[in-house]
């Protein structure tokens, strides 16, 4: 199979996840389309490895993933300080900060 | 296959905060809370010390280091050392627990609920939470890896690094605790989403290059001039994150909120070492990974500084909130940077860089007053509150005035020189449009500028207004140091200028 | 080594307000005392360096010191003054004193007695620097940061609209500024490209070959500062505000001294070092000079705040100045030289009577609350008269040589011109007489009624004022002795020549 | 003797160019000259600046300095008389005032023939109108300062008159501007006074717009202001040149001596205390316009238009001011309006070029003579008449003021210019004069003669003969000698100057080397104009005598005709210029105002409010939503894009 297929479905990802963040109201939902687009990424690297034919983009992948782990651990603690304050888990809600 | 040789000397800087870091960890688990808070003092002032010593001991050699994955050059080194100062200036705000006389400026304990019994019983028993210093040291770690990544890869680790502890602590205010979170949230959300940007980016990059080596993809630019798609996609994602960490029009929206939100000790550090990191990275991505395409990118900067400094500065005359508005002047002022920056020259670098120091310390003083002027409930930021604070404290409220003369840009004050250097990179590189935008962005925004003064100065103070409260060595320090560095740059810059000049530019 | 004069006499005043920041608060007193002492400390030793100066002396500048500043661009701290900047500085020396004492009750409501009297000093320091800097950069630094002080006192010591005209008075005043500052780097690149090393030196400067396109861009970056600064028409709006808002003391040190930096500029700086572009500009201005002497005058006699008269009336009067510099002549020039420095005197006059008499009838700036000042108050009634006479351009006083002189620079070149702005002479009388005539003629007002005449530490005041206004009217020799050489220089630079007269007794000789 | 009646009767051509005399260094008893201008100038400056310390003596120090003037004064014409007739230039060089380039204007005094005559006139009529006023101000609180200023203004014109230069002259010009101003308006407390005082001093301005271009003219053409080096090359200017400094400087002596169109202040300056108004109007002031002509005579004498114009303006003024003279009820406005008209037979003089420049001065000294006697005599009048100033409440005064009655009896028939009386010489001269240059100018300052001869005789009958008209509890009475002695003088004054100054002092013969003189035999004797002229005066004497000497309506009758009307209103001066300049003036700065406010600060402050408000838009844009933020975002990254690709398109 032509791997610049595996490019062309993370830049579908990608862009699924962007529409995922701008139209969710859920901010688990919104943290869960972000981590998409992370994916998305990480599949067009490892796309591109293969067409370039080294090894960083899967090497890559790894630390991405681990970073993503790390951005769970703090994006949900933040959420779930909100939740708890706030009784909701939307992020439209707070809203005292604008203009 | 060999292990990498790794000139552990060389970095010992990192290995110092990333390791003080880790024992901060380690302390919040081990000691007891009534030994934590020295012992983390300690920790993160030994440790800035140490790693700036280390810094200065290690500043002769100019190289790349770890496999050419971080670039310890001149511009790398000054942003280093620049980064641990304000990171130090910073840490004495976050340490001062004189002003709120319920303690320091966090929550006691992040996890509970704001306005709880928990909440409220630990207050009283004057909890203080220690967690922020080892992710404040974290935060440094990832500034200092930022500034000097020489790969894509690198630098999207030490972005995280960098960001992560801040979205946490933007939201452990100890006062407004609503606000803090809801900055959080939002700064989270946010940077999370630019950084997808950025590593999608570099994904492109890579599937460009075939490598996120700053120098590779350079090298690459120049042998395949053809190539559009992946390169403008890549360009344009990365420039989106990085702009984002920049706080540039249209990417600024998180400025205002979470620097309101924040305590302000934080705001200050976000507001100077994080702009410093990320101007920092911008630069040396701009000028060496993508050094071969600055026709393509130098418009793209022109058309982002001129919206920066016009949004920034428009929306700014509107606020009402000292913290806000600051936060908008900060928007306005990164578009002052990126013009030093679109001009893609020694020059310009030189610009940025000097503009980078005087602006951060001048923030760093802005906000350290903003947590002394205080009533009952916290910091007050109203800005007619502020009314005749000239009249009840001449000297913070003259102190404060000359940091906003030098956000203006009033000569015998740093932000005049930085400015001044920067209109003339702006100018030798021939962006003549650019620069008559940067004048009418100035003029616009030394009305705000112009407007705290009127308030502080030449309006009678209110009843019930709020009292500037007594700080102790801390703040007074950090406020001294900056107000130094603010009138000292403005007068005699010349020996800083000199450093800037033999710190040369970046290495590839 | 020489001493470095100039210094020595700026650091004078900035000594005195560090002393007075040092002084206790209570004793007001002791505090204006002091700061009188050092402003005339300052006059002293500026008649002193006048007695030095030599007026034969084919130096551009005299009391030159120079120091490296900022090496990387070529800065320097230098200082140095010709003809035109050792009146320039006089004036600002003479003005402080005199406004200090005119000004001692200025501050009587818990405002800072000390801020006020700090300010004017640090104003001092500054204004001695700007007419004696001869780096280009460091005349700009000096020129905006002359604006913080002025700003403070307008801002916090001003009327009851204060805030709205300091702001004003500051945001046109650094529209001007960036736009100057965005000329002068070009400039600087010029030099840059022109000399290999880039410089802000002055005579460096004037010696470069700038192109005429990029001279006429860089020209009108600068001349809008000066235009601003000055003010010509129409960039003068923000000046009535602030003339009215400010106290008669600020006034004087912003309308008589600050405001001649714009014109000192145009003389000083956009001559030499942009002589195709002055030219190129020239009818442009001269247009807008005269617009502004008729349309000042005009709107001056539609005025019935007396402050915002003034303001006006001085407007015009900067017409007449900015006219006499672009007119390319000696006459004109020298003209306008005299004229910063009567009109610096006819300012101090004008503003610090009105002051006098305001302060009596409770503040009140509205013209229409007075009348019959003669009968109540003789001896102050007697110096509005010679302000007002001083303000017209009465022969014997020093604003009729200037004004004769510019008048006669103007005609020689662009006879329509010189008639036009001729009429300007008549409108003056009609306006300042008006002003005279509500004031001080007929049945005493109801505020005026019953108010003291002048005490002695006023008269004082205007004593000099009087004596200087009429011994340069009379001979103002020491002042064409030494400004002659200077404008010739400048004009040499410029590369023009006066014209010559059809025929004539000199005809020959030139 | 040149230039008399006789030598005209005998039909002798004579033509004297002017000479540039050597400008003598001022030695002897000249080297005092700038004494004479630094006399009244020091009694100014003691009176004014002294305070109040000076009240009991400043006005004796006053009349002494202008005395002492006059006395000095003598004996300078002395001095000049024992020089030969054409070395009678005197110079003194003070100190360089203006120079700049090749500009000069020293501060040097020149004395001649011509400013000889008038320091004298200046002088000794000033001196007497200070006596006077010693007794007319007695009671006046601030009269101190009135002698300050009477000083003041004797020492501008006499600035005025020893400048060597145009530009000092200048200097005493416009301090005679401000000292008239100053007396003018000296009871300030009164707002016409006040009002007059500005308007004087503003008309005066327009004129010495006309001075200060004039000199600025003469300059660029000859290179100098200095009178003789002007003079000595006045030729070689091109005529059009010429014409337009001519006309200059008339504009400039029509603001002084209040000529058409510039009249208009001189009969409101009668609110200031009458010595003022004789020393204005005889002494000083409107004859500074007629010296000025008469000094550039080197000028004019190359510019026919000029000088036709200069005669045009003459003749106009001689008959305003006369039929303004014939319809004013109140005593000084009448006499306001004769100054005018005599004044007007000076520059016709005047403008007939050098057929008349003499007889100008010659009626300006007469005139100067016989007008402060006038004056001085309405103002003994108005004492008795406890300020009561309208000759309809006037009548049957020569019992009871017998002394003024004389003085101004003889100074009437100076003035109508009944022979021998001083007036019928210098006005007789300028009459022929005129028929030499044109018919029409001699015809007219015959008919002006005639209507001069109305309004004295009509002034003089209402004041001191008929029946008493006057107001309850007036006890007309007979002035102190301080007053009536200087009336003596000048009533002997009136009799005899004009003979004196013919015969004994030869002024025509006197001024010649400055003038210059042109005469050509008239077709007719002369006697045959003496006569017709002189017919012309009885009749309108007789007219105004029939008219005016028994039944006078206390209030002016209504139903006059057109012309009466006009002359009461000053021939509608104010009405016109108001018109024509007052209120265009006043709806161009009010329209200039609301340009200043809402236009150009409008848009200033416009800009401000487009910034303020384009700020308050642009903050609606920070909704407070996270991901309103990220769709920003991605739009930013859309434009980040956009601008990559299209940068990269081409």
């Amino acid at each position: 199979m032509n791997p610049e297929n595996y490019v062309i479905l993370a830049a579908v990802l990608f862009t699924i996840g962007t529409v995922g963040v701008l139209v969710r109201r859920n901010a688990i939902v919104v943290f869960m389309s972000i981590e998409l687009m992370l994916n998305a990424a990480n599949l067009a690297f490892v796309a591109f490895a293969r067409m370039q034919g080294n090894l960083d983009g899967q090497v890559i992948a790894f630390f991405v993933m681990v970073v993503a782990a790390a951005e769970v651990v703090v994006g949900l603690a933040i959420i779930v300080a909100i939740y708890r304050s706030r009784r909701s888990a939307s992020i439209d809600e707070p809203n005292l900060l604008k203009y | 296959m060999t292990a990498p040789s790794i000139d552990f000397l060389t970095i010992l800087p990192f290995i110092i905060v990333g390791g003080a870091a880790v024992l901060g960890v380690l302390v919040e688990t081990f000691l007891g809370r009534r030994a934590r808070r020295p012992v983390q003092l300690v920790l993160v002032f030994g440790s800035l010390v140490a790693a700036f010593s280390a810094l200065i001991w290690q500043s002769g050699t100019r190289s790349l280091e770890v496999e050419g994955a971080l670039a310890l050059d001149g511009p790398g080194v000054l942003l280093m050392g620049l980064i641990i100062i304000v990171a130090f200036v910073s840490a004495m705000l976050l340490a001062e627990r004189q002003l709120d006389p319920a303690g320091d400026a966090f929550a006691p304990r992040a996890s509970a609920l704001p306005g709880s019994v928990e909440e409220r019983e630990l207050t009283a028993r004057g909890y203080l939470q220690t967690e922020v210093w080892p992710l404040f040291l974290f935060a440094v770690l990832g500034m200092l890896l930022f500034v000097t990544s020489t790969n894509l890869l690198i630098m999207f680790v030490a972005l995280e690094v960098m960001s992560l502890p801040l979205y946490l602590l933007a939201g452990m205010a100890r006062r407004r605790r609503l606000l803090s979170q809801e900055a959080a949230l939002k700064y989270f959300i946010l940077g999370a989403f630019s950084s997808a940007f950025f590593l999608f980016g570099s994904a492109l990059m890579y599937g460009f290059a075939g490598s996120v080596d700053f120098a590779v993809i350079s090298d690459a630019l120049a042998a395949k001039p053809g190539e559009t798609t992946l390169v403008v996609g890549g360009v344009a994602m990365i420039s989106v994150g990085l702009l984002f960490k920049v706080g540039a029009v249209p990417f600024h929206q998180w400025v205002p909120d979470v620097y309101q939100g924040s305590p302000a000790p934080v705001t200050a550090f976000m507001a100077a070492a994080v702009k410093i990191a990320a101007v920092g990275a911008l630069l040396r991505v701009y000028y060496v990974a993508f050094g071969g395409l600055r026709w393509d990118w130098e418009p793209l900067l022109w058309v982002i500084a001129g919206l920066t400094m016009i949004v920034g500065s428009l929306v700014a005359i509107a606020q009402t909130d000292i913290k806000r508005m600051i936060a908008y002047s900060s928007i306005a002022q990164v578009g002052f940077i990126l013009m030093g920056v679109s001009s893609a020259s020694p020059q310009g670098l030189q610009a940025v860089i000097f503009y980078l120091i005087a602006y951060s310390f001048t923030t760093l003083g802005i906000f350290a007053v903003i947590s002394m002027v205080r009533d009952a409930s916290g910091e007050v930021t109203r800005l007619d509150q502020w009314a005749g604070l000239g009249r009840t404290s001449p000297v913070v409220a003259t102190t404060f005035a000359i940091f906003m003369l030098a956000l203006a840009g009033i000569p015998l004050t740093s932000g005049f020189i930085a400015k001044f250097l920067v209109f003339e990179a702006a100018l030798s590189a021939g962006a003549v449009a650019l620069v008559i935008v940067g004048v009418v962005a100035s003029v616009i925004a030394a009305v705000f500028y112009v407007r705290v003064i009127v308030i502080m100065f030449f309006r009678d103070p209110v009843e019930g207004g709020p009292r500037v409260a007594v700080p102790s060595a801390f703040t007074t320090l950090a406020l001294s140091i900056s107000a130094a560095v603010t009138v000292i740059l403005g007068i005699l810059p010349q020996p800083v200028l000199d450093l800037i000049e033999q710190a040369g530019v970046f290495l590839r | 080594m020489t001493l470095p004069l100039l210094t020595i006499l700026g650091v004078i005043p900035l000594v005195g307000a560090l002393v007075l920041l040092a002084l206790p608060k209570g004793n007001a007193r002791l505090i204006k005392q002091v700061a009188l002492a050092f402003s005339i400390a300052a006059l002293v030793f500026t008649v002193f360096m006048g007695l030095q100066f030599d007026a034969d002396s084919t130096a551009a500048f005299q009391f030159v010191e120079s120091y490296p500043w900022i090496p990387a661009f070529g800065i320097s701290y230098s200082l140095g003054v010709d003809g035109i900047g050792l009146v320039l500085v006089a004036l600002a020396t003479t003005l402080v004193p005199v406004t200090i004492l005119a000004g001692w009750n200025d501050v009587e409501d818990g405002r800072s007695v000390k801020g006020y009297f700090a300010l004017i000093l640090v104003l001092e320091t500054l204004m001695i620097g700007v007419f004696s800097a001869t780096d280009v950069f460091l005349f700009y630094v000096l020129f905006e940061v002359m604006l913080i002080p002025i700003y403070f006192l307008i801002g916090r010591y001003g009327g009851p609209n204060r805030a709205y005209a300091a702001v004003k008075f500051l945001i046109y005043s650094l529209v001007g500024g960036l736009i100057m500052l965005a000329a002068l780097i070009g400039l600087y690149i010029v030099s840059v490209d022109q000399l290999g090393q880039g410089t802000f030196d002055f005579a460096s400067l004037v010696g470069l070959d700038i192109d005429p396109t990029t001279q006429k861009i860089l020209f009108l970056g600068f001349f809008i500062a000066f235009a601003i600064k000055a003010p010509l028409w129409p960039f003068h709006t923000w000046l009535p505000d602030a003339a009215k808002e400010a106290t008669p003391a600020t006034s004087v040190l912003l309308i008589g001294v600050l405001d001649k930096v714009g014109t000192f500029g145009m003389i000083r700086y956009l001559l030499p070092i942009f002589p195709t572009a002055s030219e190129f500009y020239a009818p442009v201005i001269i247009a807008m000079a005269v617009i502004g002497i008729i349309y000042g005058a005009l709107v001056a006699f539609g005025q019935t705040d007396m402050k915002r008269l003034f303001a006006y009336s001085s407007m015009s009067h900067f017409g007449f100045i900015a006219l006499g510099i672009f007119v390319f002549t000696s006459w004109g020039a020298t003209g306008s030289v005299v004229y910063m420095l009567a009109h610096g005197l006819s300012t101090a006059a004008i503003f610090l009577t009105a002051g006098f008499l305001m302060q009596r009838a409770g503040g009140l700036g509205a013209i229409a609350a007075y009348g019959g000042v003669n009968k109540v108050a003789p001896v102050l009634a007697g110096f509005l008269l010679f302000a007002t006479m001083s303000s017209l351009a009465l022969p014997g006083l020093a604003s009729f040589v200037g004004e004769f002189l510019v008048l006669l620079g103007t005609f020689s070149r662009y006879v329509v011109v010189g008639v036009i702005a001729s009429i300007g002479i008549v409108l003056t009388a009609v306006y300042a007489l008006r002003y005279y005539q509500k004031v001080a003629t007929g049945p005493p007002s109801p505020h005026v009624e019953g108010i003291p005449d002048l005490r002695g530490r006023e008269i004082t005041a205007l004593v000099p004022i009087v004596l200087l206004t009429i011994v340069l009217g009379v001979y103002p020799a020491p002042v064409f002795d030494v400004v002659n050489p200077a404008v010739e220089r400048t004009l040499e630079v410029v590369g023009v020549t006066d014209p010559v007269p059809t025929i004539g007794v000199l005809g020959g000789e030139q | 003797m040149i230039g008399t009646g006789a030598a005209r009767m005998a039909g002798e051509v004579t033509d004297v160019a002017p000479v540039i005399q050597p400008l003598a260094e001022a030695t002897g008893v000249f080297s005092f000259l700038w004494v004479l201008i630094a006399l009244p100038l020091a009694g100014a400056a003691i009176l004014l600046l002294g305070g109040r310390r000076t009240n009991r003596w400043g006005p004796y120090l006053g009349v002494f300095t202008v005395t002492a003037a006059a006395v000095y004064a003598v004996v300078l014409l002395i001095g000049l008389m024992g020089r030969s007739p054409d070395d009678r230039s005197v110079g003194q060089t003070l100190f360089e005032w203006v120079f700049v380039g090749g500009f000069t204007a020293p501060v040097a005094f020149q004395l001649d023939q011509l400013s000889m005559v008038f320091v004298l006139l200046i002088t000794i009529v000033g001196a007497l109108i200070h006596i006077y006023s010693l007794g007319y101000m007695e009671h006046d609180p601030d009269r101190r300062k009135f002698f300050g200023f009477l000083n003041l203004f004797i020492a501008s014109m006499l600035l005025l008159v020893l400048a060597d230069n145009y530009l000092l002259l200048y200097v005493g010009w416009e301090g005679v501007g401000l000292a008239s101003y100053l007396l003018i308006g000296f009871w300030q407390w009164k707002p016409s006074a006040a009002a007059a005082a500005k308007k004087a001093f503003v008309m005066n301005r327009i004129g010495d717009v006309g001075l200060s271009l004039a000199i600025m003219l003469i300059f660029v053409t000859f290179g100098t202001v200095v009178f003789d080096e002007v003079f000595a090359v006045a030729g070689e200017a091109s005529e059009s040149t010429l014409t337009w400094i001519g006309l200059l400087l008339l504009l400039a002596a029509a603001g002084k001596s209040a000529q058409f169109p510039l009249q208009a202040w001189l009969l409101d300056a009668m609110e200031g205390p009458t010595p003022v108004s004789a020393l204005i109007h005889a002494a000083t002031m409107v004859t500074a316009g007629v010296y000025l002509i008469v000094r550039s005579n080197a000028i004019y004498d190359a510019t026919v238009f000029a000088l036709t114009v200069v005669l045009v303006i003459g003749v106009i003024t001689m008959f305003l001011g006369a039929i303004i003279a014939s319809a004013k009820d109140d005593i000084k406005k009448s006499l306001a309006g004769s100054t005018m008209s005599q004044i007007g037979y000076m520059v016709l003089a005047a403008g007939l070029g050098p057929v008349g420049y003499v007889f100008a001065i010659f009626h300006l000294l007469t005139h100067g003579v016989f007008k402060a006697n006038l004056f001085l005599g309405a103002g003994s009048v108005i004492h008795a008449m406890n300020n009561q100033q309208d000759m309809r409440r006037y009548g049957a005064l020569r019992a009871a003021m017998m002394i003024t009655f004389l003085s101004f009896a003889a100074a009437t028939l100076a003035i109508m210019g009944i022979p021998p009386f001083s007036g019928f010489w210098s006005k007789d001269d300028i009459i022929h004069a005129a028929f030499e240059v044109s018919i029409v100018a001699g015809i007219a300052g015959m008919l002006a003669a005639g209507i001069t001869g109305f309004y004295m005789t009509r002034m003089f009958t209402m004041t001191f003969l008929g029946k008493a008209r006057w107001e309850d509890d007036q006890h007309p009475h007979e002035s102190k000698p301080v007053m009536t002695i200087p009336l003596i003088i000048l009533g002997i004054g009136s009799v005899f100057t004009g003979m004196a100054l013919l015969f004994w002092g030869d002024i025509v013969g006197w001024l010649v080397p400055v003038t210059g003189l042109k005469q050509t035999p008239l077709p007719l004797p002369t006697i045959v104009y003496e006569v017709i002229t002189l017919v012309l005066v009885l009749a309108g004497a007789a007219i105004a005598y029939v008219k005016y000497r028994k039944d006078v309506a206390v209030e002016a009758p209504q139903d006059v005709n057109f012309l009466t009307r006009a002359a009461r209103n000053s021939m509608y001066d104010d009405a016109i210029n108001n018109v024509l300049v007052v209120q265009p003036t006043y709806s161009v700065t009010r329209a200039l105002v609301g340009v200043d406010n809402r236009g150009i600060d409008g848009i200033v402050n416009g800009i401000a409010a487009f910034v303020a408000g384009s700020g308050n838009r642009l903050r609606r844009w920070q909704t407070g939503f996270a991901r309103s933020y990220a769709l920003a975002m991605v739009g930013g990254a859309v434009l980040v894009l956009v601008v990559l690709a299209v940068v990269r398109l081409p």
